[in-house]
């Protein structure tokens, strides 16, 4: 079913009984091209992807909860391409010129809103490496501004300018920058690659792997078995226990991120603001609610849910950068485990193990990479080669010393 | 406007009146009242406007549940957004506005949304505004951000300040309702460290809202009683405004209390306080929550929850209306009609819909079986009711019933799924409830008073008993069972208009059916696509209707449809509150210098460098920038001398017996042949082979090291060290302790380092270069006797020392040096002449060794030893990070000196286009060099080493800049060293 | 949290800074022929399990001591809180 | 060219040219505020000492003759000779707190263990403030997340926690009283930390 405002129109005049499912409830079929695992955003859009781009349609994509469970669900939904390394930001830029045209792919309003990132700059040494990184991405044609305090406090009155512990000294934008309605996203996907023949098949949880002399052949599930040419993991905060069940140990830890909504407000934030002396980034959805979040909690976990320092350092950072917010009220807190990968950028690759491929380590950068991941992904999946913006996104860049570390932090998850 | 709508009774105080005004409007109300029994005692039924429709909406409930009867509570800097008007605390003075209507409350222009209300079902947003794509951001966004949202900001800082604080005790009842009455007597009796926390003024829980008896008296005055015995042990804590909002890890609860909410003005006292509460066990005694029936109309000004309707009558003396019916599908309803009856308030009807025999008598009241409401008139205000078998009711309240749900959020804080009970027709308590919690009373399905006194009693026993204490054995207070049953009845199918069952967030019966049809069915995606339960009271009357509606669609059990996750907080909390102190200038420590009062009377500006404060430069008059200050003050040091208060810098006293060997591996260099009384330059790398860190240990005796570290590293470099000594080498004998702030350091470079030196450190002692060389250190005496350590480093290039005193001297040791300085002209001088200075002399700082780069890239290569143990070695040697065309640090000039470096810009070849794939690396560090007279900088680029001479551009897209610079080496200034071992 | 310290007592996880799986303790030998593979296996991968984890914590302002703490990743029950040098010493750790 | 320590003596044949003042950053600090009183100590003197790998036993022994007590228990003080105050910190460092006023504490101090343990001043890392009186514990309370009830905190007992981003090392001195150490570079932070408790608590 083609949506339009004409389709509202004339579903309203008839109560809005003639909507039908967005998608089937298929059962599994015995055997696939390509079984993706995970129904997560990167799952769903890989699916899309492969249907659309490599016309490939015999696909399921099973999911061991409701589709759209994972992370695509349970984030602040920024999307950017404001990265430094060159095995990061042409990837990520691909994904923002995705997102800009998603809504008219799929035909559905995942509300891509563009109103700008900004990131503040505290320091001078914070400052050369915003200016470094500004540059990086004019080199990879995406668009940076970087703006003073002046030029801020024109824009954004509201910051702490005058009583600020770590004042603020200038900030860098990403106009392009913004959100997106992160629910939608999945639906869209889902809508779209369902419409494709794709199968979605929920309530289906993996719990093994068929491997026969080193080739991967298909999954056990809840479900039954299901043989296939090619197994796509896509379970980004769950691939350490999905990739044990094929023998593999990944450069990954499971560690969870809080995020957090206030009640709904009149608008107060034009777009995405992140705090550079602590942790805090913000923006308004659309409902009104300030959509905050800050550092993970910092220890490896598989329970959605955290604790109280980091809620109470999250909003030490708010009160510190916005204290006109003193007085609105955190509403709801979440949970999100994120795949926190070694050097803090992801892996889309194939594993030592034919058949068997895997895309994961996202860390809490994922929701903005849900089209190039899937779009990475199934062209790897489709061609049997790296896309050509994601070839340094390899399990193997560890031994061979070739890290992917926008932050330097080294090889401790947590830090990234 | 009177207060027509009084009854007598209540636990109000009439004596004391409290003038208000709502939208402007002047009311009173009394002591004792919320904002909401206030204006329903004034007779104001609209207080508001719903999310999405704008439709005119009433008080709904009592307690902090309400979905409606949001308002801006007090003005100006203070205003305070989405308050629930019955939570409120009234005080004298109080201002009210009501929220998200645009014209008047009365005659809100949005309301026009309502009639669109056909083309705006779940999700419609999904489906449309896609065209044109500009569009999206131009119009229909604004639009809908302009419509959306509820109260609003003053965007002024909040003026109130908040605290926090922590709380131990051995057991907390969450809730101090009857159960909670009931299990904090028995665990204060049995001498346990006690907290009672409540989220009302006044304890009791539905004690004070009922006519029910404890102990054969009043509830009230039971609870009365009750709180008073408590008040009386040492060993009880009565926390009351207190709600304890989330079940945190091992015991962890968050509170918040709420100060001076309840005052005309906090009177510079923290408005709110959030604890900590650290419990050995927990007993939550929440209660329960009513919940409605959705039907035509049901969300008229006037239709209220049957609880609250009695509520406002028994506890506030206030009835919501004149003319009230009931529609209950339990007994429970029953009661509202008899209250109100017995206060004198006329009860049209009670329309049961189960087929069953009156509850009780209820005078004047006709009970109307098998029955059901399915519409309602009264825009503004309710009017009439109209039943399914088409008789019209005259009313102008009308309390409804659905029956209660247990409060068990906080049983679900760590991921526990409550459990559906058909006999009780709600989900209580499952399994899985956060280790050490227990539940008493209505929360945990436990219905009548009677049940919940006994269990309150019987789990804080058992509670106690788990802590290894003996229970008292007083007997739990007694009561009657009252009559609880109730037949499930979720909406009237027989209505056509629009049943609502998400009030805040508009979600109408027919929306649950539009999400089934759809494929949005598992509760999750029902929760997302409809917005259901994610207004500001999280869904805590509308949920339970919603989901039985959505088991209905799909032939599900409720157990099997399940819920939404119940997360933290239960009721929300202002960030003010979660940011407590740490704000504005407090949001961090401060560290200051041992020089800082010198510095700040001699014209110091200071920089934030992590917690530290430091100098940046010291202004002469006269000077017209911070540039003429820095080229001063290299210019005096390079001529002269300069002094500069370099204690920040992470000092680590370092003893053992083995400790040259612990420094051998920690460090990626050479470390076991240092000789006592020599520096020498250590690199840190981490065990992926980066470097982190770097600075200089000095042997000051056979078992004893000082290392220094860079300010920004300091606490970490010590922790790692902590790891090698603990994890990786237990069986050295090293022992570390940090003495940063110990000791007061100052460089003193220049020229005339020396000279000044040697006019304070006490004679005796021979500084000569000989005696004591480049990289020498040693104990001396300054001032006669004064202890002091002295390193002959340097990080400016010039002949320099660091000398170190007690930090307590340390502000004396700066005028001292000055004083002597005088006859060579020394300045003090602040980080960025010491930045410019390191530019010059070409030392890697933190925009250097960023956690990105090797000592290869370094040019460092070499000081990492392949022969021995050391963290970071191994993993050094990997082959991508030995490429031959990696990026090595380099200098750079710009070919036309009158141009100025910009430090982030990225080097290009000349010819090649600005892109990504012909990156060459970056410029780190930027500096003017007063010695040379032009911008210099350092940066990495590809195989920096070999390209000295070349000439790359420099681009900087982000300023629309380019200039060309050649490649040069990062040694500007005395590149053989001869200056500093003069 | 409350990590329960062997010497101290209950102590808020506040107090302390995390680093990772107690396997960090386990620092291969720098002069075995395949030491770069095993500081490749030592430095990157990891059980990660989704159960008992045993992991490193360091009581930074506290006693500055280093634990290996037993802790479920599904539920945050701690089970056992050791000394890592204890611990390291344990697994043959020495100079 | 190292020669050994020679403190100010009255009558010493060389007199310098200039001489250094001492300014502790709480000295004098004496605020009463309801019924808390926070005073700085003056002279406190404070140096660790760390136990050798291996030389425990006699470092021990060497503490007890030297201060006439023997080493407490981890999270434990005790009072020695002259009110030299031991505080154990950890298996292998304890502080020792004792009145001195010149900046010769960890001299006084190895040389009375006489190279059986290794020490290091700590004098001027920290400074320090008393809290007494009724209020101390609920000012205490906003701040500190140590359980310091009676029953979990007696008096001598001695433990390390961070307050207000503050790394803090509090000492129960008495019925109503604790010595709270911090670093010295953030005197003021912490002085603000603990002044503004007993206001809000008032």
């Amino acid at each position: 079913m083609r949506y339009s405002a004409f389709k509202i129109f004339s579903q309203g005049l008839t109560g809005n009984k003639g909507w039908k499912p967005v998608w089937r409830e298929p059962d599994p079929k015995p055997e696939y091209d390509i079984v993706i695992v995970g129904a997560g955003g990167h799952g769903l859009s890989t699916a899309y992807y492969l249907a659309k781009e490599y016309g490939m349609r015999n696909i399921a994509v099973v999911e061991k909860g409701w589709l759209g469970s994972g992370n695509i669900g349970r984030n602040t939904t920024i999307i950017r391409s404001n990265y430094l390394l060159p095995g990061n930001e042409p990837f990520y830029e691909m994904s923002l010129k995705l997102w800009e045209g998603l809504e008219q792919d799929f035909n559905y309003n995942a509300m891509v809103s563009q109103r700008s990132i900004l990131n503040l700059v505290h320091s001078d040494a914070q400052r050369d490496a915003f200016i470094r990184r500004g540059n990086a991405m004019f080199l990879a044609g995406a668009d940076a501004e970087y703006a003073t305090a002046e030029q801020l406090r024109a824009e954004l009155p509201f910051l702490n300018y005058d009583n600020a512990r770590f004042p603020i000294k200038g900030g860098l934008f990403q106009r392009r920058g913004g959100t997106v309605r992160h629910d939608a996203v999945a639906w869209g996907y889902a809508r779209g690659a369902d419409e494709r023949g794709v199968d979605i098949i929920q309530n289906c949880e993996v719990t093994g792997f068929d491997i026969e002399n080193g080739k991967c052949r298909g999954v056990q599930t809840s479900r039954g078995a299901i043989r296939a040419k090619k197994v796509a993991v896509c379970v980004a905060g769950s691939s350490g226990r999905v990739m044990a069940m094929a023998g593999m140990r990944l450069p990954i830890e499971s560690h969870v991120l809080q995020a957090f909504v206030t009640e709904g407000l009149k608008p107060v934030l034009p777009g995405v603001i992140t705090f550079g002396a602590g942790h805090f980034y913000v923006s308004q959805s659309d409902k009104g609610g300030l959509v905050f979040g800050g550092d993970i909690d910092g220890y490896n976990t598989y329970a959605q849910r955290g604790n109280l320092p980091v809620v109470e350092d999250v909003a030490e950072g708010g009160m510190a950068i916005m204290p006109m917010i003193g007085r609105a009220r955190l509403l709801r807190s979440w949970g999100g485990i994120m795949d926190m990968s070694m050097d803090g950028s992801p892996f889309i690759d194939k594993t030592h193990i034919e058949g068997l491929f895997f895309n994961g380590g996202w860390c809490y950068g994922g929701f903005k990479a849900t089209p190039a991941s899937g779009f990475c992904y199934a062209h790897l999946l489709a061609k049997g080669e790296p896309h050509p913006v994601a070839t340094q996104m390899r399990l193997d860049r560890f031994k061979r010393g070739n890290l992917i570390d926008e932050k330097g932090q080294g090889n401790q998850p947590n830090l990234h | 406007m009177s207060q027509t709508n009084r009854i007598k009774g209540g636990l109000i105080d009439r004596n004391q009146v409290m003038n208000f005004t709502f939208n402007g409007k002047a009311m009173q109300g009394h002591a004792g009242d919320t904002l909401a029994s206030a204006l329903l005692a004034n007779g104001q039924r609209l207080v508001g406007r719903s999310f999405k429709y704008h439709r005119p909406r009433g008080i709904f409930t009592a307690g902090s549940e309400e979905p409606n009867a949001l308002v801006q509570l007090r003005s100006g800097a203070y205003q305070e957004p989405n308050t629930r008007a019955t939570v409120a605390e009234l005080f004298d003075g109080l201002t009210a506005t009501s929220q998200n209507h645009r014209g008047s409350l009365e005659f809100d222009l949005m309301a026009v949304t309502d009639l669109m209300a056909p083309f705006l079902s779940a999700g419609f947003y999904y489906k449309t505004f896609m065209w044109p794509r500009a569009f999206w951001e131009k119009l229909y966004e604004p639009m809908i951000r302009k419509s959306a949202g509820l109260g609003s900001l003053s965007m002024e800082e909040d003026p109130d300040s908040y605290d926090k604080g922590f709380v131990h005790c051995d057991l907390l009842v969450i809730g101090a309702g009857p159960s909670g009455l009931s299990a904090a007597l028995a665990a204060g009796r049995a001498g346990a460290r006690v907290v009672l926390a409540d989220e009302d003024f006044t304890p009791g829980g539905r004690l004070n809202a009922e006519t029910l008896e404890v102990d054969g008296t009043a509830g009230a005055d039971w609870a009365a009683q009750a709180i008073a015995e408590l008040a009386a042990m040492d060993n009880v804590r009565i926390m009351t405004r207190t709600t304890v909002y989330g079940a945190y890890d091992h015991g962890i609860y968050g509170a918040l209390e709420r100060c001076t909410d309840h005052l005309a003005s906090s009177g510079g006292k923290p408005r709110q306080i959030l604890w900590r509460i650290y419990s050995k066990r927990a007993v939550l005694a929440a209660g329960s929550t009513e919940r409605p029936i959705a039907f035509g109309n049901n969300d008229r000004p006037g239709v209220m929850l049957a609880g609250a309707v009695r509520t406002y009558a028994n506890r506030y003396g206030v009835t919501p209306g004149q003319q009230v019916a009931v529609f209950t599908n339990n007994d429970d309803g029953w009661r509202t009609a008899a209250d109100l009856a017995a206060n004198g308030v006329a009860i049209n009807a009670i329309i049961d819909t189960r087929d069953a025999p009156a509850v009780c008598d209820v005078p004047g009241a006709r009970h109307i079986r098998n029955a059901a409401v399915v519409d309602t008139v009264g825009r503004k205000g309710l009017k009439s009711v109209t039943l399914t078998d088409g008789q019209v009711i005259p009313v102008d309240c009308l309390a409804v019933s659905g029956g209660w749900s247990p409060n068990v959020h906080l049983t679900c804080h760590q991921r526990g799924r409550p459990t559906w009970r058909e006999d009780i027709c709600a989900f209580v308590p499952g399994a899985d409830l956060p280790p050490g919690m227990a539940v008493a009373g209505a929360a945990n399905g436990s219905m009548t008073l009677a049940a919940a006194l006994t269990e309150g009693r019987a789990v804080a026993n058992a509670q106690i008993k788990a802590l290894g204490m003996t229970p008292s054995r007083k007997a739990a207070p007694k009561a009657e069972d009252e009559p609880r049953d109730c037949a499930p009845f979720w909406h009237v199918g027989e209505s056509k208009n629009r049943a609502w069952l998400d009030l805040q967030n508009d979600v109408t019966v027919k929306d649950v059916k539009q999400s089934y049809r759809e494929g949005f069915r598992s509760v999750e995606h029902l929760k997302r696509y409809t917005t259901l339960g994610m207004a500001t009271d999280q869904g805590k009357t509308a949920n339970i209707p919603a989901l039985a509606i959505m088991a209905e669609c799909t032939g599900k059990t409720l157990q099997d449809t399940g819920t939404t996750i119940f997360r933290p907080p239960y009721t929300p909390v202002p960030l003010g509150a979660l940011g407590g102190r740490s704000r504005g200038k407090d949001f961090r420590p401060y560290r200051l210098t041992p020089s800082h009062k010198w510095a700040s009377e001699n014209g110091a500006t200071f920089v934030e460098v992590g917690n530290w404060l430091r100098a940046q430069w010291y202004a002469r008059p006269g000077e017209q920038g911070w540039r003429d200050s820095v080229d001063r003050e290299v210019e005096m040091t390079r001529n002269s001398v300069g002094i500069c208060d370099v204690t920040t810098l992470g000092k680590i006293d370092v003893q053992g017996k083995d400790a040259a060997e612990f420094l051998n591996k920690v460090y990626a260099n050479g470390f076991a042949k240092l000789a006592v009384g020599k520096v020498r330059y250590g690199l840190m790398l981490r065990e992926d082979g980066i470097c982190y860190d770097d600075g200089t240990t000095a042997r000051m005796g056979e078992n004893h090291y000082v290392m220094t570290t860079t300010t920004a590293n300091a606490v970490l470099v010590f922790r790692r060290m902590e790891f090698a000594r603990q994890c990786l080498w237990p069986d050295l004998d090293v022992h570390l302790i940090s003495t940063t702030d110990g000791w007061a350091q100052f460089a003193v470079a220049g020229p005339n380092a020396r000279n000044l030196l040697r006019k304070v450190i006490d004679a005796g002692h021979d500084i000569s270069n000989e005696a004591f060389p480049f990289m020498g250190c040693g104990e001396v005496t300054v001032c006669g006797g004064m202890p002091a350590r002295l390193f002959r480093i340097s990080f400016s290039g010039e002949l320099a020392y660091e000398i170190a005193v007690p930090a307590r001297y340390g502000n004396s040791m700066m005028q001292v040096l000055m004083e002597a300085g005088k006859e060579f002209d020394a300045v003090p001088y602040g980080t960025e002449a010491l930045g410019v200075m390191r530019i010059e002399k070409g030392h890697a700082a933190g925009n250097e060794l960023n956690g990105q780069t090797t000592a290869y890239n370094l040019g460092m290569g070499k000081m990492v030893s392949q022969t021995k143990e050391c963290i970071g070695n191994v993993l050094s040697q990997r082959p991508e990070m030995l490429l031959e065309d990696a990026i090595k640090l380099v200098g750079f000039r710009p070919v036309d000196r009158s141009q100025k470096l910009i430090a982030g810009s990225h080097f290009i070849t000349k010819g090649d286009e600005a892109t990504m794939a012909n990156d060459q690396g970056w410029m780190t560090s930027v500096a003017y060099s007063p010695s040379l007279g032009h911008s210099i900088g350092l940066g990495f680029i590809k195989s920096g080493d070999t390209r000295k001479g070349e000439v790359v551009r420099a681009v900087s897209p982000i300023h629309g800049t380019e200039i060309e610079v050649e490649i040069v080496s990062a040694h500007f200034i005395d590149p053989e060293g001869e200056r500093l071992r003069a | 949290m409350i990590i329960n310290h062997p010497l101290l007592g209950p102590r808020d996880a506040a107090e302390f800074v995390y680093l990772g799986d107690a396997s960090l303790i386990d620092r291969p030998d720098w002069q075995a022929e395949d030491a770069a593979e095993a500081f490749y296996e030592y430095g990157y991968l990891r059980d990660n399990p989704a159960g008992q984890h045993q992991e490193l914590w360091y009581h930074e302002q506290g006693d500055r001591s280093w634990l290996v703490v037993t802790r479920d990743t599904l539920t945050h029950e701690i089970s056992k809180v050791e000394m890592a040098r204890d611990v390291a010493r344990s697994r043959g750790r020495s100079k | 060219m190292s020669r050994p320590i020679s403190l100010i003596r009255k009558g010493n044949v060389c007199v310098p040219d200039y001489t250094l003042t001492s300014a502790p950053p709480l000295a004098g600090t004496d605020i009463t505020i309801g019924g808390a009183r926070l005073t700085a100590p003056a002279d406190l003197a404070v140096v660790s000492i760390a136990l050798p790998l291996g030389g425990e036993a006699a470092a021990q022994k060497a503490i007890k003759t030297a201060f006439g007590t023997a080493l407490p228990e981890v999270g434990k003080s005790a009072i020695g000779k002259n009110g030299a105050r031991l505080v154990r910190l950890g298996r292998d460092q304890a502080f020792v707190l004792f009145i001195h006023a010149t900046p010769d504490a960890e001299a006084v101090v190895a040389a009375r263990l006489k190279g059986k343990a290794y020490t290091t001043d700590q004098t001027d890392v920290w400074c320090a403030l008393e809290i007494s009186g009724p209020d101390s514990r609920a000012a205490l309370e906003r701040i500190c997340p140590l359980d310091l009830h009676p029953q979990a905190f007696a008096v001598d007992d001695a433990a390390r926690t961070s307050m207000e981003h503050l790394g803090t090392l509090t000492i129960r001195t008495g019925e109503n009283a604790y010595l709270l150490m911090s670093a010295s570079s953030s005197a003021g932070s912490f002085l603000h930390a603990v002044e503004t408790s007993i206001k809000n608590i008032n």
